[in-house]
């Protein structure tokens, strides 16, 4: 229970000390520092899980089984090789000019805060805490994306607060629900908001409330997993902040959404014995595949783009957890994981050509491997996993998703068929001259953070070639605990 | 003595529902802070008959929190605000008023046939009173939906959370203290990005008239 | 295989080689004759060959060694077709080398050499005759090749010694297809050996030549293969024909004396054939060269058709 | 020596491919090192994984093997059985020369790093080795999408030119929509079992309706990588773009890979045959030869004309399948036998002469810069090495006796002579008119080639330059001599090629027809029997090289040899020039005019005020405006109202969210009632 703490403990201080000290040139090393005691204590914590089946902490308050101790690693991982790229990243834009030592402060403090929501998010077993931890995470990164103060970025920030903030209103009248289903069901004494006592009670619980509650849970988690048609904000804010926050935006929040989802999908099909949530969220899944992959077509900002695939990516998921299944559950943590590796990839290796080429507008970026070999072909790698090109990981979870599909929901196959086609003509029919081709990007002052690039790529190709026996036995338990 | 309460827990929860229609109907907005600062009240007095009908003290607690939070701290805030960035002057709204009370209206049939079934199998001390606060909640909301400035919105979003925590502390008598708690908190957070914010958009746009804020869109 | 039948081999094609500018020179007289002309005489072609032969024979000097070897191997291909096709016998060696399909192949390839031995030397003419001659050959190698598997359908084989065999030795039955085939078998005929209506071989006239575009360029003992391929040709087209149309008379045995009891019958048939085509070029005239591809297309459209009423007939039968 | 073993032995030389690739990379700029080492080596390779392949194709039977690597609950399956055997081999022989070619081929001057050519090269090599030996769906897949990618990889080695990316950029959309396809076929053929092993399909029995689906989409996926009818659209985009080894390699060997999953999927994965699929697969392979021949007459282009006849080639062996199918679809397995032995065949057949004629483009290619057949023309004088090597092949894949695509095409004959016996009227209708468009291909193929070979190499130089045309480098002559003397002898010798095809056939469809062609001995080739039809090559070349030796000593024994050079004749014309010559448009012409319906020509007549007049054909593909175009404008026009959702107004949005949240309140209440 040691390391639990201190994966919470360790960013909440980091947070504190960097809004004090953030915009000292070593601010961001210091950043670094604690990213990589979160992570070292993740690495902890999964060890002690692997040694040592789930456990609780602190009376019940805190939970962890292998469904989001793997999560709980990904995120600390992910949080720490951001923190690395952010290094030289926010150092040129400081040069730039377009960060201030006050906003170096709040960028170094709020991604810490940050770092800690998602954590506490993950492993609470509180689900009103849960709800907690997402509105303190959306009210961070609302910071976070706004950082730069222009008009976009607080038009962004803006539209972000507003809906996500309704949103998970919505998600809070859900929770509301849940606990009154529960109250009638769970003995006296017994905390009905601990989602372990409410799984253990799952099929007790109301149906009639049960379906009300996890409509409002799904409308209000849905709307930060960026489900069609609420996705709205996602682009914007995406697009506007800082690329680090996109790619722990793509990579990790809109994850730990889907997280929340499924631990209420989990109740509800304990709760109602048919597959409504699974109907719900297949019929989302797919409606944010076509959206976000006909959207991808009109693209001309680099980082709204990659934005879009993360909605089609996150209507995978979605689709596959609505099927359920062992298969499709498996497939859905698996591309859980691969799609935050590589999408955070993406987006590391974007911010680069970005900035050498001081535009996010795609016709002005041309023959990044010219000038650096590694942003090239680190985007032009990283754009094929994503696009789901073997032998990367997100080919091997599509494979699995696509060839359960075709027999457990055959008319859903051809919509997923159209709707990976488009987005792979789109995307890459972009990303192909960016790479190659004629250049007129100039080399960077400072040298890349091109570590985590392919640290991440590396792990997306190993996990479609090679998923270590834990890790495995991690997804097939999960997999399991989601059912359905 | 209980049934009395329950009356009186109904009366509250029906003079929210006004309140709600009120502000829908309100076009100053100055009012709507105050008709914002009312629900305040009304929310923290339901919790307090809750409170002492349940005998649970930390409901007294939130009870006297939301007191000071939403009657006081944060009505004076936007006050602060308005003064501030002297947006006192009326609101026009996105759809003319008549049409909107007519579709509030169907939302709360909507939401009372909504909430019956639950209501019935409700335990806590006032089952009714669930079909008021979902329809509170869809009402705030079209409320955001229909205002075009950002101060009405705000106040939308704020009394949308009223009518939850009313949700909570009616339906289900009161969640656990930390949660209300974290939910508190969050709030008063929110509400001081927000004001940031305010400034910052007003300093950027020269107004906080939302339909400016349209330039991120797909040409 | 045995000596014997090697001998024969021989002899066949030794026979038809001898035959073959006989055969040419008998059609030219026949049209002589048809014209109220004199006429050279059967006997010019051996007389033509023999002088060209005792010429020097003069090279354009950029012709390539393909230009050099080309006359040697059509001459080969013909000679080899007409050893193919059973003229005499039915039982010689070689039928067993090659069938219908084999034996296209061979004109084919012939026909690809001339073409490109005509372009090696980069003249407008040679070009324009390798053009025009590909240009025929791809319409009329698909329609023979039809014609002679209207044949095989009815023999169910491609062996040419088959063919004959079932039309001779089995029960005498009448095929309507083959009437098809006939008539796409005498277009293609008069195309592949360069007949009026498709070409003229006694003229040089730009606008129509095809067969004499192409050996231009060639002169002396080149030249004098050359047209002795193309009397091979004309040779192994007609015993196709005959083959095809009229096989009674062609013996089963593969010895000397068989074949001697044949070759009259063979001679005979041959100038029947003869008669035939000189009639059709005295009464037709030559078409323009874009009326052509309509004329070979009838030619194959023919002998799709051939093959479709035999199986239609076939269906009813059934 | 077991089967085992020569598994072994390939994933041996796939590992010695791989290694060479990270090889190159790490000699990034050793551009000798790369060349005259490396590219060998990997030849060597390729020949060593023939002759493993070899060796367990005359052992028989298949080898199983599974690779702790993959999904977890599904390692690699390999296995090498006939079939893969057969391929592997045509996949060896086929490198061993490009290889050697490659090796003189790669200049310094090419743009990307030699060292990354190298990688791509080898791993392209090594995925399509794994396609082969893979046994279980998800290798499979990850094999051929791995293969798509390292040759879109290649395709796009002179990244410079934005036509190339364009092609790249089509290649790989066509590739990848395809390989979902295949994914859907291999998800239906798992038949919900969660198996991915293909032991696992054989023993699924589907319904027919869910087997047909299987086998559409494996014709739509793997037809998308074969270029066939309609979706040959990036091929001769594609083909062309790259450097002339990888458009051999791909035009040769990779669309094999396509032939070989149709053949694993139709014949060995789906046990029941429904005879519809046959002739589909028949009509589809007949328009694509006939599409793919007509197109390649009217290039300009020397290898775009080799891309279509690779797509004719294709429709080849389509159709030869489609028979196969119908065949065995009725029962009847020797004659499906007959026809798959024909298909087989032309896939050793036409790997070889299309990688040789490919490669000759290449020594042309450096040797004068020019693809414009415009701008080519007699270089057999400049580099005779290269030009009559190019003539095998052109004799080759025109189909001539006794080179090697002609057996194919004989036997393909054959089999459709065998549709007689097939009990229904109506697919007796088909022997007539496939006979008849199967023919006119062959006869077309003849053409286009001559119009290759003569415009290229003979005739005189349409361009000055072309005077300093150098033959072939050592290493190239190596190279494209290997594949020629494989093209002959594949076609001299086809009773010892038919012998390594029967017991693939006996896999496929469990009847061979090596006993038939032992019987009549080793010259002559026998499919059923010698009343039947018979065919000799060697006789035949014999009898051809008998007359021509004979007319030859007799004309120097009885005549003399007396030889005089002088100008060529210019038909009275006293400045013949080169210009003078017949155009590659001029050659193409009348096929333009005969099959002007397949085209859509932009015609640009010379007027009379013209100061110097031109005369120029554009032809394009009608499927272009007439089928990708509206789909492309199709998906635009939804993604502009897709587009409409991101208005900007946060009002709307919060109408979005609304809205979906009384639907769904709405749908709840439904649901309870």
């Amino acid at each position: 229970m040691s390391p639990l703490v201190l994966i919470l403990a360790t960013p909440l201080f980091g947070s504190v000390v960097l809004a004090l000290m953030g915009h000292k040139p070593n601010g961001r090393n210091v950043n670094v520092i604690f990213s990589f005691g979160t992570f070292l204590a993740s690495v902890f914590l999964t060890t002690r899980i692997v040694a040592s089946g789930p456990i609780f902490a602190l009376n019940h308050q805190f939970f962890i089984d292998s469904l989001n101790v793997f999560l709980v690693a990904l995120t600390a991982l992910i949080g720490f090789t951001t923190s690395v790229f952010s290094r030289p990243y926010m150092r040129i834009e400081e040069e730039h000019g377009k960060m201030t030592h006050n906003r170096m402060r709040l960028y170094f403090s709020m991604y810490q805060l940050f770092n800690f929501c998602m954590l506490l998010a993950l492993t609470t077993n509180n689900m009103g805490i849960l709800w907690v931890a997402m509105e303190a995470a959306t009210l961070t990164t609302v910071l976070l994306v706004s950082v730069y103060r222009t008009p976009a970025s607080l038009e962004a920030a803006w539209k972000y607060f507003i809906l996500c903030g309704v949103g998970i209103a919505q998600a809070l009248l859900g929770t509301i629900l849940l606990y009154m289903a529960a109250q009638k069901v769970i003995a006296p004494g017994v905390n009905p908001l601990l989602w372990s006592n409410l799984n253990a009670a799952k099929t007790l619980l109301n149906p009639v409330i049960m379906a009300l509650a996890f409509v409002f849970l799904l409308v209000g988690y849905g709307t930060k997993v960026g489900l069609a048609p609420l996705h709205n904000w996602l682009p914007d804010a995406h697009a506007e902040g800082p690329t680090p926050i996109s790619a722990v935006l793509s990579g990790l929040l809109l994850n730990v959404a889907l997280y929340a989802v499924i631990r209420c999908k989990i109740l509800t099909d304990g709760a109602l014995h048919n597959h409504f949530a699974g109907h719900l969220m297949i019929g989302f899944g797919l409606l944010s595949v076509l959206v976000g992959a006909f959207s991808l077509l009109r693209q001309r900002d680099i980082k709204r783009m990659f934005s879009y695939s993360s909605i089609e990516h996150m209507g995978i998921m979605t689709f596959a957890f609505g099927m359920g299944g062992s298969i499709a559950n498996f497939a859905g943590l698996l591309h859980m994981t691969v799609h935050a590796l590589s999408k955070s990839a993406v987006f590391y290796a974007v911010g680069h050509a970005a900035q050498k080429a001081g535009t996010q507008i795609m016709e002005n970026i041309r023959g990044l491997i010219k000038v650096s070999p590694t942003v090239g072909w680190g985007l032009m790698i990283g754009t094929l996993a994503i696009l789901g090109m073997p032998p990367f990981g997100i080919f091997a979870s599509e494979f699995l998703i696509l060839t359960s599909a075709m027999h457990q929901l055959p008319w859903a196959a051809p919509i997923l068929l159209l709707g990976l086609a488009v987005a792979f003509g789109a995307i890459f029919s972009r990303v192909q001259p960016m790479v190659f081709g004629e250049t007129n990007v100039k080399p960077l002052a400072h040298p890349p953070a091109l570590l985590p690039v392919f640290l991440h790529l590396g792990l997306a190709l190993m996990l479609g070639l090679y998923i270590p026996g834990y890790l495995n036995h991690w997804f097939v338990q999960a997999a399991a605990i989601i059912g359905g | 003595m209980t049934e009395l309460s329950i009356q009186l827990i109904n009366l509250f929860a029906s003079f929210l529902l006004l309140l709600a229609f009120a502000m829908l109907a309100q076009r100053r907005v100055i009012n709507l802070v105050n008709i914002y600062a009312m629900q305040g009240l009304t929310v923290a007095a339901a919790t307090g008959v809750v409170a002492y009908v349940t005998h649970q003290e930390h409901l007294y607690y939130s009870a006297a929190m939301t007191l000071v939070l939403k009657v006081f701290l944060i009505p004076w805030i936007l006050r602060r605000l308005i003064k501030r960035l002297d947006v006192r002057w009326d609101v026009e709204t996105l759809i003319n008023i008549p049409s909107m009370m007519l579709i509030g209206i169907v939302l709360v049939v909507f939401s009372f046939n909504l909430a019956l079934p639950i209501s019935k199998l409700s335990t806590s001390v006032s089952p009714g009173t669930l079909g008021i606060a979902l329809a509170c909640v869809l009402l705030s909301f079209m409320m955001m939906i229909t205002r075009s400035k950002a101060l009405p919105q705000v106040i939308g979003f704020l009394s949308m959370e009223n009518a939850l925590v009313f949700a909570a502390t009616s339906a289900t008598s009161g969640m656990p203290m930390v949660v209300e708690l974290g939910i508190a908190l969050d709030v008063l957070v929110g509400i001081f990005i927000l004001g940031v914010f305010m400034f910052q958009i007003r300093e950027q746009f020269e107004s906080l008239d939302i339909s400016h804020l349209e330039n991120l869109r797909e040409e | 295989m045995t000596l014997s039948q090697f001998l024969s081999q021989l002899f066949a094609t030794a026979v038809s080689l001898l035959l073959a500018p006989l055969m040419l020179g008998w059609v030219v007289q026949l049209r002589a004759w048809l014209q109220n002309r004199r006429g050279p005489g059967i006997f010019q072609p051996y007389r033509t060959l023999h002088k060209l032969f005792n010429k020097d024979s003069v090279m354009a000097g950029t012709a390539s060694p393909l230009f050099r070897f080309a006359p040697y191997l059509i001459f080969g291909c013909m000679l080899l077709a007409s050893a193919i096709v059973p003229t005499l016998s039915t039982d010689l060696p070689l039928a067993k080398a090659a069938d219908a399909i084999a034996l296209v192949g061979l004109f084919a390839l012939a026909r690809i050499f001339i073409s490109l031995a005509a372009m090696d030397v980069g003249t407008a003419f040679g070009t324009l005759g390798a053009r025009r001659e590909m240009f025929v050959g791809f319409l009329a190698e698909p329609a023979l090749l039809m014609v002679l598997f209207t044949s095989s359908l009815i023999a169910h084989s491609t062996s040419l010694k088959t063919i004959v065999i079932t039309q001779t030795h089995k029960s005498f039955t009448i095929h309507p297809s083959l009437i098809f085939a006939a008539f796409a078998f005498i277009l293609i005929f008069l195309a592949e050996n360069a007949r009026i209506p498709v070409d003229n071989p006694s003229t040089h006239l730009e606008l129509t030549m095809i067969h004499e575009a192409l050996i231009l360029e060639y002169s002396g003992r080149h030249l004098a293969l050359l047209e002795w391929a193309s009397a091979l040709k004309l040779l192994a087209y007609s015993s196709i024909g005959i083959v095809l149309f009229l096989p009674w008379g062609i013996s089963t045995k593969g010895s000397i004396l068989s074949l001697l009891y044949a070759l009259p019958i063979f001679i005979l048939k041959l100038l029947i054939f003869g008669i035939v085509i000189a009639l059709i070029e005295t009464f037709s005239a030559k078409m323009r060269i874009f009326r052509v591809p309509e004329f070979l297309t009838i030619a194959f459209l023919l002998a799709v058709i051939g093959m479709l009423t035999y199986i239609l007939l076939g269906v009813k039968a059934s | 020596m077991g089967n085992s073993q020569s598994l072994d032995l390939v994933l041996w030389v796939i590992s010695v491919w791989l290694f060479i690739g990270l090889l190159g990379i790490l000699a990034l700029h050793r551009f000798t090192f790369v060349a005259r080492i490396l590219f060998p080596l990997g030849g060597v390779a390729g020949l060593v994984l023939a002759l493993a392949a070899f060796h367990s194709l005359i052992n028989g039977g298949a080898s199983n093997r599974i690779l702790p690597i993959g999904l977890p609950q599904l390692h690699f399956h390999l296995s090498l059985d006939a079939l893969s055997s057969f391929f592997l081999i045509v996949l060896g022989v086929a490198v061993f020369g490009i290889s050697i070619f490659s090796a003189g081929y790669f200049r310094k001057s090419t743009g990307t790093a030699p060292g990354l050519l190298c990688l791509e090269f080898h791993f392209f090599l090594a995925s399509m080795a794994l396609v082969l030996i893979s046994s279980d769906a998800y290798m499979f897949m990850v094999a051929w999408e791995s293969m798509a990618l390292s040759s879109y990889f290649l395709v796009t080695a002179n990244h410079r030119l934005p036509k190339i990316r364009a092609a790249g950029f089509l290649y790989l959309l066509i590739a990848h929509i395809g390989a979902i396809a295949l994914l859907l076929c291999f998800g239906v053929l798992q038949a919900n079992t969660g198996n991915y092993t293909f032991a696992n399909m054989r023993m699924q029995s589907l319904s027919p309706f869910w087997a047909s689906v299987a086998f559409l989409l494996a014709v739509f996926g793997f037809g998308a990588k074969a270029g066939i009818l309609p979706l040959h659209i990036w091929l001769p985009e594609a083909h062309p773009a790259a450097p002339s080894p990888v458009s051999a390699l791909m035009s040769g060997v990779m669309l094999k890979m396509a032939i070989y999953g149709m053949l694993r999927v139709g014949f060995d994965l789906l046990r029941i045959h429904i005879w519809w699929w046959g002739v589909l697969l028949l009509v589809l392979g007949l328009a694509t030869a006939l599409f793919g021949v007509v197109f390649a007459a009217v290039q300009s282009d020397m290898k775009r004309l080799l891309a279509y006849s690779s797509i004719e080639n294709i429709g080849l062996l389509f159709a030869a399948m489609g028979l196969a199918l119908l065949f065995s679809s009725y029962g009847m397995n020797t004659i499906a036998a007959l026809a798959l032995t024909a298909c087989l065949f032309h896939v050793a057949a036409h790997a070889i002469f299309k990688s040789l004629l490919f490669l000759t483009t290449g020594s042309v290619l450096h040797a004068t810069g020019q693809r414009n057949l415009g701008r080519l023309g007699g270089l057999i004088r400049f580099m005779p090495w290269v030009a009559w090597l190019a003539l095998i092949g052109v004799l080759a894949s025109s189909g001539l006796p006794p080179f090697s695509g002609f057996i194919s095409e004989w036997l393909l004959l054959q089999s459709f002579l065998f549709t007689s016996a097939l009990p229904q009227p109506f697919l007796n209708m088909l022997i007539p008119v496939a006979t008849a468009s199967i023919a006119l291909t062959a006869a077309l193929a003849g053409y286009v080639m001559v119009k290759f070979f003569g415009v290229v190499f003979l005739g005189q130089p349409r361009e000055e330059k072309l005077n300093q045309a150098h033959d072939a480098n050592l290493f190239e002559k190596i190279g494209m001599a290997w594949l020629a003397i494989i093209t002959i002898s594949l076609g001299l010798a086809p009773n010892f090629i038919i012998r390594l095809i029967d017991p693939v056939t006996r896999v496929l469809v469990n009847q061979g027809l090596a006993a038939q062609s032992k019987s009549s001995g080793w010259w002559l080739l026998t499919p059923t029997s010698v009343e039947r039809a018979s065919y000799g090559p060697l006789y035949f070349l014999l009898g051809i090289a008998g007359a021509i030796t004979l007319a030859f000593i007799l004309v120097r024994i009885r005549y003399h040899a007396r030889l005089r050079r002088s100008a060529a004749w210019g038909g009275g014309h006293p400045w013949a020039n080169s210009r003078m010559q017949d155009t590659a448009e001029g050659y193409g012409q009348p096929i333009r005019e005969v099959f002007e319906t397949f085209f859509s020509m932009k015609k640009h007549l010379p007027k009379p005020e013209d100061t110097e007049p031109r005369y120029q054909v554009i032809v394009e593909d009608k499927f272009w405006n007439g089928l990708y175009m509206p789909v492309v404008r199709a998906t635009e026009f939804i993604s502009s109202i897709v587009g409409r959702l991101q208005r900007g107004r946060i009002s709307i949005y919060l109408l979005y969210s609304f809205i979906t949240l009384i639907f769904l309140l709405i749908l709840v209440t439904g649901i309870r009632k």
